[in-house]
């Protein structure tokens, strides 16, 4: 019950596993690519989470720094995510990623 | 200059592969002059040889090259085989009075023969790219001195010759060229074998190493005593003189090995039935007199005698078999086998005169065999048969082409005044003179009538008398009132025409020319042949 | 050089010259360039005259000789002979000098002849240039001095004797008759070039002069079986070039030829080389090859008398005289009697070139017919031609006062001087042959005469077939039709001046006093003055043998030299007969004493072979005017009476037929058995192996496909499949990686957490 | 205020943020998924305000909120016709996935809770952290930012070059 009362690192690692399974889920199970690119910033969001904390409950800044960059990394992955997106509807009238498998050749 | 000679068919073989094949007549011309040069580097070389000089061999205290004469002599491969000792290879030629001769007859017969093979029209590109490597090959087996360098040309030999008889031949061609083929294959196995146990034989007297030189081989102070083909080990010397022997009697042919003969020259197109009766048949011959009988001199002294019997019979054989034949190219490709049967029975006789004669003898019949063969084409290009019996009565309405078959025939039924006949009489001199082959030499003087019996028998049956009822013409009667020969399927003249005329001429020139002074030829050959004769005498065997 | 030397080469090159001049030029040439070939024969004739003055009529010397040679061949420093060169070489003498004269003369009246005989043949220009080549090649074996160049030359006529027999070539006879005679004439060359050898084989040259003075000094290293070995197998090339028995078969059929050609070639001059090659080698013969020579000789006379008297195409019958007298020669030849057989070459020369040019005169008055019974009664037509026939008939059959009457009883005589000397028996059958072939000779001329020159004229009685075929064989021949064949009795006409001259000269010069002072004697005659019998070098080469031969010969001599001196002073004739006997002792000292004794004994001999032989000349030309003239004796029922032996005869006993059954069907029986040999056994044997072969690569490639490549191909074959299915796996959908990826993430967890719990 | 509340605040922020998140993967629906990703973002947004980070919350509003949701609005109305906005969208191998993110969650949770040295140390992050944020950015990261920064650039000019619309005016 103290565990639970006071808020600590646990907590956070916690919510940071499961946006990162969420995100994971997305961008297994969804087909539509926006979805995926959800699943995507789930996943970052929740790196974001995991370095917050421990920046926090170690008194260092590194954590944030990254953190931000992360954001901005975010930021430019999904306008360049969004363009291909939109490419790839342009080009194939669909933006349904199970059927895109020309990985293959 | 003999790198000149061997390589300018080479050299004229990538022009035409350079030229369009569309270009046929730039590329006949390509390959005729390139025969042309080769025949005036034939002449300079024969101007400028010197036949006082043996050759053969390294004279005793002489230079160890020998008096070969137009020697080049570079390292060609040097290998460092750890366990063997260094495999040193040259690029060594020259020539001397055995080989001269044969150089100046494949430059004549290569030029007569690309002249014949103006009518080739099949894939004339790849044609003539065959026929000069064909040449070169062929030149080069003439002059190499290493027996390597021998080798390797004799093998290059093989190749254009397979495709030439397979690709522009009869309807049989397949199997006469793998026959061909097989046959000569075989044999050259045998002569790879005692070419590596020769090498680890002999050593260079001059750098000590193993050698593939003929000259050190011909030598036989030069072979270690207790190597494998050294004088200690006797067995092994005459095993690999026969297998060497059997690798050039296939070649020559000789009985039992001549089967192939027929068979290539049915199937095989003028042009090159003469290469091979003028040119091809000689290596065989000419391999036993280099390589053979010089690097084996005792065996040979025990082997006349069979040598010998194997003449006689080529000689009888190859008529009576002739006498035979219904297909008069196939008559005339034993009448050659008959003929390869006087150079054995000459070379067998291990005398000056019988061995001038055999060589001489060679020369002859390159040409003379030549000349039959371009006769058979005429009348094949003509009627598109060669049995004998379809034809006859040619002679009135086909003078000049009767004309020179009755010089050719009777030259090769070794008429006097013709050269054949001088090459046979210094065969029988020869023969006759030896005491080991006088029985054999009279038993085979009866290849004289037999030979004169089948070639007059086909002149009769050709030339002479009237028109069969099946011949392979029709008799119109023209617009003069006289009877006119005519060919089905052929608009040519019927006579002979100017291209034919300029082949067959020279060759006719030539044989009554040496019929009736034949120093020219006979005097480049006599030094050699007395040193090879002193080499192969026991007398000189019993110096080592 | 000695300027006879220059002068004989210049004989020898000239109707080479006619020749190439005509091979080649003779349709751009008027008249076929005929006049080429006569004008060249005339100089030569004109040059080898002046030699024979020379020779023969100046010097007058029995022993003259002049030689010249030149390198032919040089083999160089021969290891175990030395300096090794072949010559070629001309030798005159007189026997040469006759010869040259001889041949080019009637070689010249043939030529002559000829442009009147063969007029308008499609291939006159050729003919007379085969003409040239044979007279060059002729010329060649006369003047050449050692046995390599006289083989080169006796294979060329060959040569030309085989273009000419075959100049109609379209006649199948005339292809067939060619080839015959070349090929009979090479088996006999087989056997002069296998002599040569075994000459060559011990002395390592050809010329004659070596030969003998090696064989003198005894240089033979083989046994002397093998010397008269040699001798018989240069012989052979006498028998088939002078058409001896066994190979006399060429000769009548040879008459395929024009018949000019017949007369220069197979009468007069080229048969003749073979005696005069056998007189070259004649000192060098041994007694046994002698006798051969001899028995052969005789045979080959009387076979062919025989056969001749029962011949019906006019050209046989001299075409078989001419082997009989042949016969005569070489029997002369093998007797010893030298001389005598040369004496009778030059003389039949002349009188059987006479005969058969009149013959061929006759054929051609005739329009081309042969056969004696569709003749007769000619004489009136043809007087020039019957009164030069008839000479010439009367010197073959040997009677008095011609030449043939010399020189055909110098040769008996000489045959009964060898019987004696040889001690009787047997060696009688050779004169006795001899004697009775003349009968038989003078019996066949004297009916020849008869068929074709008296009685009526019998062309209407030939049945129409022949006759058509005498219309073809003219056709074929392509002579001019000026004279029209169509109506039945051909018009029989004299010939014109160029063929009748050839016809007198000869005829005259078959007259004795050519050659002979004395109608009876041929040894007054210069001739046999100046072509003594050599003494023979091989009595010398073994001395035992002569020893042996003078003990066996002595007393013969005893026995006949007192009755010849006793006898010299009484008869003049025989006084001269010992004188002249005694002249050939004083030219020649024979070392080899039978030699001498046969000489001695054929001189003896003399007047006994004339009486023996006119009786018999004169019983057989009786018998001949009793059969023909008076007609006591039908011939036909003679002939059927006699059947058997006169179909021997008619048959010329089955000679053809047995050399048919035996070697030519052997030959070609063998050539084809061979064939077959070579194509079933030994290129089976071939091909078998081939075909093995191909099986065992059949196998070997069977266990490659299936043992190695199967190996091979299995290991392809699973990475296949593997690739197969884990080409499933790679989607290109980046899901299906994400999850793989994940995949791996758990499995490290699993792992992870395995390390932690322990 | 009291920790009581700000416990009980901060559950509810984290179960907003879950459940957002979840519900962003469970939908068919991609434009709910869409609004309930705003949702996920506010929660993280508290959540960040919780670790006392008070700027990276903003600017995780400003971008995400602002920028990058905009954005995947406009993707999803670039991409599914406006005409059915309530599109659905299929689900591929959902078992594998659900296993996995069970796998996943489970494995990243375990080895937090395994590892026991995470636990926190005495001094922690205290205070608003812009000031410390601008010196760090402008001392010791002044690289990367910079970097950062370019890279942000050229994704955005990337961006713009990728999805404009071509010549041919075909969109």
């Amino acid at each position: 019950m103290q565990q639970l009362t006071t808020i600590g690192l646990n907590h956070y690692l916690t919510i940071s596993a499961l946006l990162l399974g969420f995100g994971l889920f997305a961008v297994m199970t969804r087909k539509n690519a926006i979805v995926v690119l959800m699943g995507v910033e789930l996943i970052l969001n929740a790196a974001n989470i995991n370095f917050l904390a421990f920046s926090k409950y170690n008194g260092g800044m590194q954590g944030v720094m990254f953190a931000l960059f992360v954001i901005v990394i975010a930021a430019a992955e999904a306008a360049i995510a969004l363009a291909v997106v939109i490419n790839i509807f342009k080009i194939f009238k669909s933006v349904d990623v199970s059927e895109r498998d020309s990985l293959k050749e | 200059m003999l790198s000149l000679i061997v390589f300018l068919p080479i050299i004229a073989g990538l022009i035409i592969l350079a030229v369009p094949s569309s270009q046929k007549q730039i590329i006949r011309i390509v390959s005729l002059l390139a025969a042309l040069a080769q025949g005036v580097l034939a002449v300079m070389i024969w101007r400028g040889y010197n036949p006082s000089l043996p050759g053969i061999t390294a004279a005793p205290g002489g230079s160890p090259l020998g008096s070969f004469q137009y020697v080049e002599r570079v390292p060609w491969i040097n290998l460092d085989l750890a366990g063997f000792g260094p495999l040193n290879i040259e690029y060594f030629v020259g020539v001397d009075g055995i080989s001269v001769t044969m150089v100046i007859l494949t430059a004549l017969v290569s030029a007569i023969g690309v002249l014949s093979s103006w009518t080739i029209q099949k894939q004339v590109k790849g044609y003539f790219i065959l026929y000069n490597l064909l040449g070169a090959a062929m030149m080069g087996c003439f002059v190499a001195l290493d027996f390597f360098l021998f080798y390797v040309f004799w093998e290059i030999m093989l190749l254009p010759m397979y495709f030439l008889i397979g690709i522009w031949g009869g309807p049989n061609r397949e199997y006469a060229a793998i026959k061909f083929f097989l046959y000569t294959l075989f044999g050259s196995v045998f002569m790879m074998l005692v070419m590596i146990g020769l090498y680890f034989s002999v050593t260079d007297p001059v750098t000590g190493h193993h050698t593939f030189s003929l000259v050190a081989m011909a030598t036989q102070s030069n072979y270690i005593k207790d190597s494998i083909l050294g004088p200690n080990n006797e067995m092994w010397r005459y095993v690999a003189f026969i297998a060497l022997f059997v690798g050039f009697a296939i070649k020559v042919p000789m009985f039992p090995f001549h089967t192939w003969l027929p068979d290539a020259h049915v199937e095989a197109p003028t042009p090159i039935s003469v290469i091979l009766a003028g040119v091809l048949l000689k290596l065989g011959t000419y391999g036993m007199i280099r390589i053979n009988f010089p690097l084996f001199p005792e065996v040979f002294q025990a082997g006349m005698y069979v040598i010998g019997i194997f003449g006689a019979i080529n000689i009888i054989y190859g008529a009576l078999c002739a006498l035979a034949q219904q297909d008069l190219k196939k008559m005339v490709a034993y009448s050659s086998i008959s003929h390869m049967g006087y150079v054995l029975l000459g070379l067998s006789a291990g005398n000056s005169e019988g061995m001038v004669g055999a060589l001489y003898q060679m020369f002859n019949h390159g040409t003379i065999t030549a000349m039959l063969f371009l006769l058979v084409g005429v009348i094949y290009d003509r009627a598109h048969t060669r049995q004998i019996d379809k034809f006859g009565g040619l002679a009135s309405h086909m003078p000049h082409y009767a004309a020179l078959v009755t010089v050719a025939w009777f030259a090769s039924l070794g008429l006097p005044g013709l050269s054949g006949f001088i090459s046979e009489a210094l065969v029988f001199v020869g023969a006759f003179s030896s005491l080991t082959t006088r029985s054999i030499a009279m038993v085979a003087v009866l290849g004289i009538v037999f030979g004169a019996a089948y070639l007059l028998w086909s002149l009769q049956r050709m030339f002479l008398g009237q028109r069969k009822p099946d011949a392979a013409y029709d008799l119109v009667v023209g617009e003069d009132g006289h009877e006119h020969i005519h060919f089905h399927d052929w608009n040519g003249k019927i006579d002979l025409d100017g291209r034919e005329l300029t082949m067959l001429v020279p060759l006719v020139i030539i044989t009554i020319v040496l019929g009736v002074y034949p120093m020219p030829i006979l005097g480049m050959l006599t030094s050699s042949i007395n040193r090879l004769v002193e080499v192969l005498s026991p007398v000189v065997l019993s110096q080592l | 050089m000695h300027s006879l030397i220059q002068l004989s080469i210049v004989v020898l090159l000239l109707p080479l010259l006619s020749f190439v001049i005509l091979i080649f030029f003779n349709r751009k040439l008027p008249r076929r360039g005929d006049f080429v070939g006569v004008g060249i024969l005339g100089t030569a004739f004109a040059i080898s005259a002046t030699i024979f003055w020379q020779v023969v009529v100046q010097a007058y010397d029995p022993a003259f000789r002049v030689a010249w040679d030149f390198t032919w061949i040089d083999l160089g420093n021969v290891p175990g002979v030395g300096h090794l060169q072949f010559k070629m070489g001309i030798v005159i003498d007189n026997l040469t000098s006759i010869m040259l004269a001889m041949v080019t003369l009637i070689s010249l009246l043939v030529h002559l002849y000829s442009t009147g005989y063969m007029a308008g043949d499609k291939n006159y220009g050729r003919y007379f240039a085969f003409l040239g080549i044979f007279t060059f090649s002729m010329l060649g074996i006369v003047l050449s001095d050692n046995l390599f160049s006289i083989y080169i030359f006796w294979e060329l006529v060959g040569l030309s004797s085989y273009l000419l027999i075959g100049f109609f070539f379209e006649k199948q006879s005339a292809a067939d008759a060619q080839k015959k005679a070349f090929l009979a004439n090479r088996v006999g060359d087989i056997g002069m070039w296998l002599g040569i050898l075994i000459l060559y084989s011990q002395f390592h040259t050809f010329s004659f002069q070596e030969v003998y003075a090696n064989l003198a000094a005894g240089k033979f290293g083989l046994s002397n079986g093998w010397l008269t070995a040699a001798g018989i197998l240069l012989f052979m090339g006498c028998v088939g070039k002078s058409a001896q028995f066994p190979l006399h078969v060429w000769l009548p059929d040879a008459m395929e030829g024009p018949t000019p050609v017949s007369a220069l070639i197979h009468a007069a001059t080229m048969v003749a080389a073979g005696v005069y090659f056998v007189a070259r080698i004649f000192i060098i013969l041994t007694p046994d090859a002698l006798h051969v020579i001899a028995f052969i000789g005789a045979c080959t006379a009387f076979m062919a008398a025989t056969i001749a008297i029962t011949q019906n195409d006019i050209k046989r019958v001299l075409a078989y005289s001419t082997v009989s007298q042949l016969g005569y020669m070489v029997l002369g030849l093998g007797v010893g009697a030298y001389s005598a057989a040369l004496f009778h070459l030059v003389t039949h020369a002349f009188f059987k070139a006479c005969l058969f040019l009149g013959s061929g005169a006759i054929i051609h008055a005739t329009h081309h017919e042969q056969d004696m019974r569709w003749m007769g009664g000619l004489s009136k037509n043809m007087p020039w031609t019957f009164a030069t026939f008839t000479l010439a008939t009367l010197a073959l059959a040997g009677l008095p006062l011609t030449s043939g009457f010399l020189s055909k009883d110098a040769i008996l005589a000489g045959a009964i001087g060898f019987a004696n000397v040889e001690g009787g028996g047997i060696y009688y059958l050779i004169p006795v042959l001899g004697f009775f072939s003349a009968m038989l000779t003078a019996f066949y001329m004297g009916r020849q005469i008869w068929l074709v020159f008296f009685g009526e004229n019998r062309a209407h009685l030939k049945p129409a077939d022949d006759h058509h075929h005498g219309h073809d064989a003219h056709a074929a021949h392509g002579a001019d039709d000026s004279h029209d064949d169509h109506h039945e009795d051909h018009g029989v006409h004299e010939v014109s001046w160029n063929m009748r001259a050839p016809l007198v000269i000869l005829a005259a010069l078959s007259l004795f006093f050519v050659y002979s002072p004395d109608p009876l004697d041929g040894a007054k005659g210069w001739f046999m003055k100046m072509i003594p019998t050599p003494a023979t070098v091989v009595g010398a080469a073994n001395p035992q043998k002569g020893a042996l031969l003078a003990g066996v010969a002595a007393p013969a001599h005893e026995a006949v030299a007192p009755h010849g001196e006793s006898a010299a002073p009484a008869a003049g004739e025989h006084g001269v007969a010992a004188a002249s006997h005694g002249e050939a002792k004083a030219g020649h000292n024979y070392s080899d004493p039978r030699q001498a004794e046969i000489i001695h004994a054929g001189h003896a001999a003399h007047y006994t072979a004339i009486y023996i032989s006119s009786a018999m000349v004169l019983l057989g030309v009786s018998l001949a005017f009793i059969v023909y003239v008076f007609g006591i004796i039908d011939p036909d029922k003679t002939a059927l009476a006699i059947r058997p032996l006169y179909l021997f005869s008619l048959n010329k006993w089955y000679w053809d037929e047995i050399y048919q059954a035996t070697f030519i069907k052997g030959s070609m029986a063998l050539a084809k058995m061979l064939t077959w040999f070579d194509i079933n056994i030994v290129d089976g044997i071939v091909n078998g192996v081939a075909t093995l072969v191909r099986k065992f690569a059949f196998l070997n490639s069977s266990f490659d496909k299936h043992v190695v490549d199967g190996a091979v191909n299995f290991t392809a074959f699973t990475v296949n499949t593997t690739g197969a299915v884990l080409r499933k796996l790679q989607t290109g959908k980046v899901q299906t990686y994400v999850v793989m990826l994940l995949l791996a993430l758990v499995g490290y967890f699993a792992f992870y957490l395995a390390r932690l719990i322990h | 205020m009291s920790t009581q509340t700000t416990t009980v605040i901060f559950y509810l922020f984290a179960a907003l943020t879950v459940c957002s998140a979840a519900f962003v993967v469970l939908t068919r629906n991609v434009i709910y998924s869409a609004f309930s990703l705003l949702f996920t973002f506010f929660g993280v947004a508290a959540l960040y305000v919780f670790l006392s980070a008070d700027f990276l919350a903003v600017t995780q509003v400003v971008v995400y909120v602002g920028g990058i949701l905009v954005l995947l609005l406009f993707g999803v109305m670039f991409t599914n016709s406006i005409m059915n906005p309530g599109q659905k969208t299929e689900v591929s191998n959902t078992l594998a996935g659900s296993l996995l993110f069970l796998g996943v969650t489970g494995g990243v949770l375990y080895s937090f809770f395994a590892s026991p040295g995470w636990m926190s140390t005495g001094k922690t992050l205290q205070g608003s952290i812009v000031g410390p944020v601008g010196f760090e950015t402008m001392s010791r990261y002044v690289l990367p930012f910079e970097m950062v920064s370019i890279l942000l650039l050229a994704a955005l000019i990337g961006a713009a070059f990728l999805a404009r619309f071509d010549k041919k005016g075909n969109s």
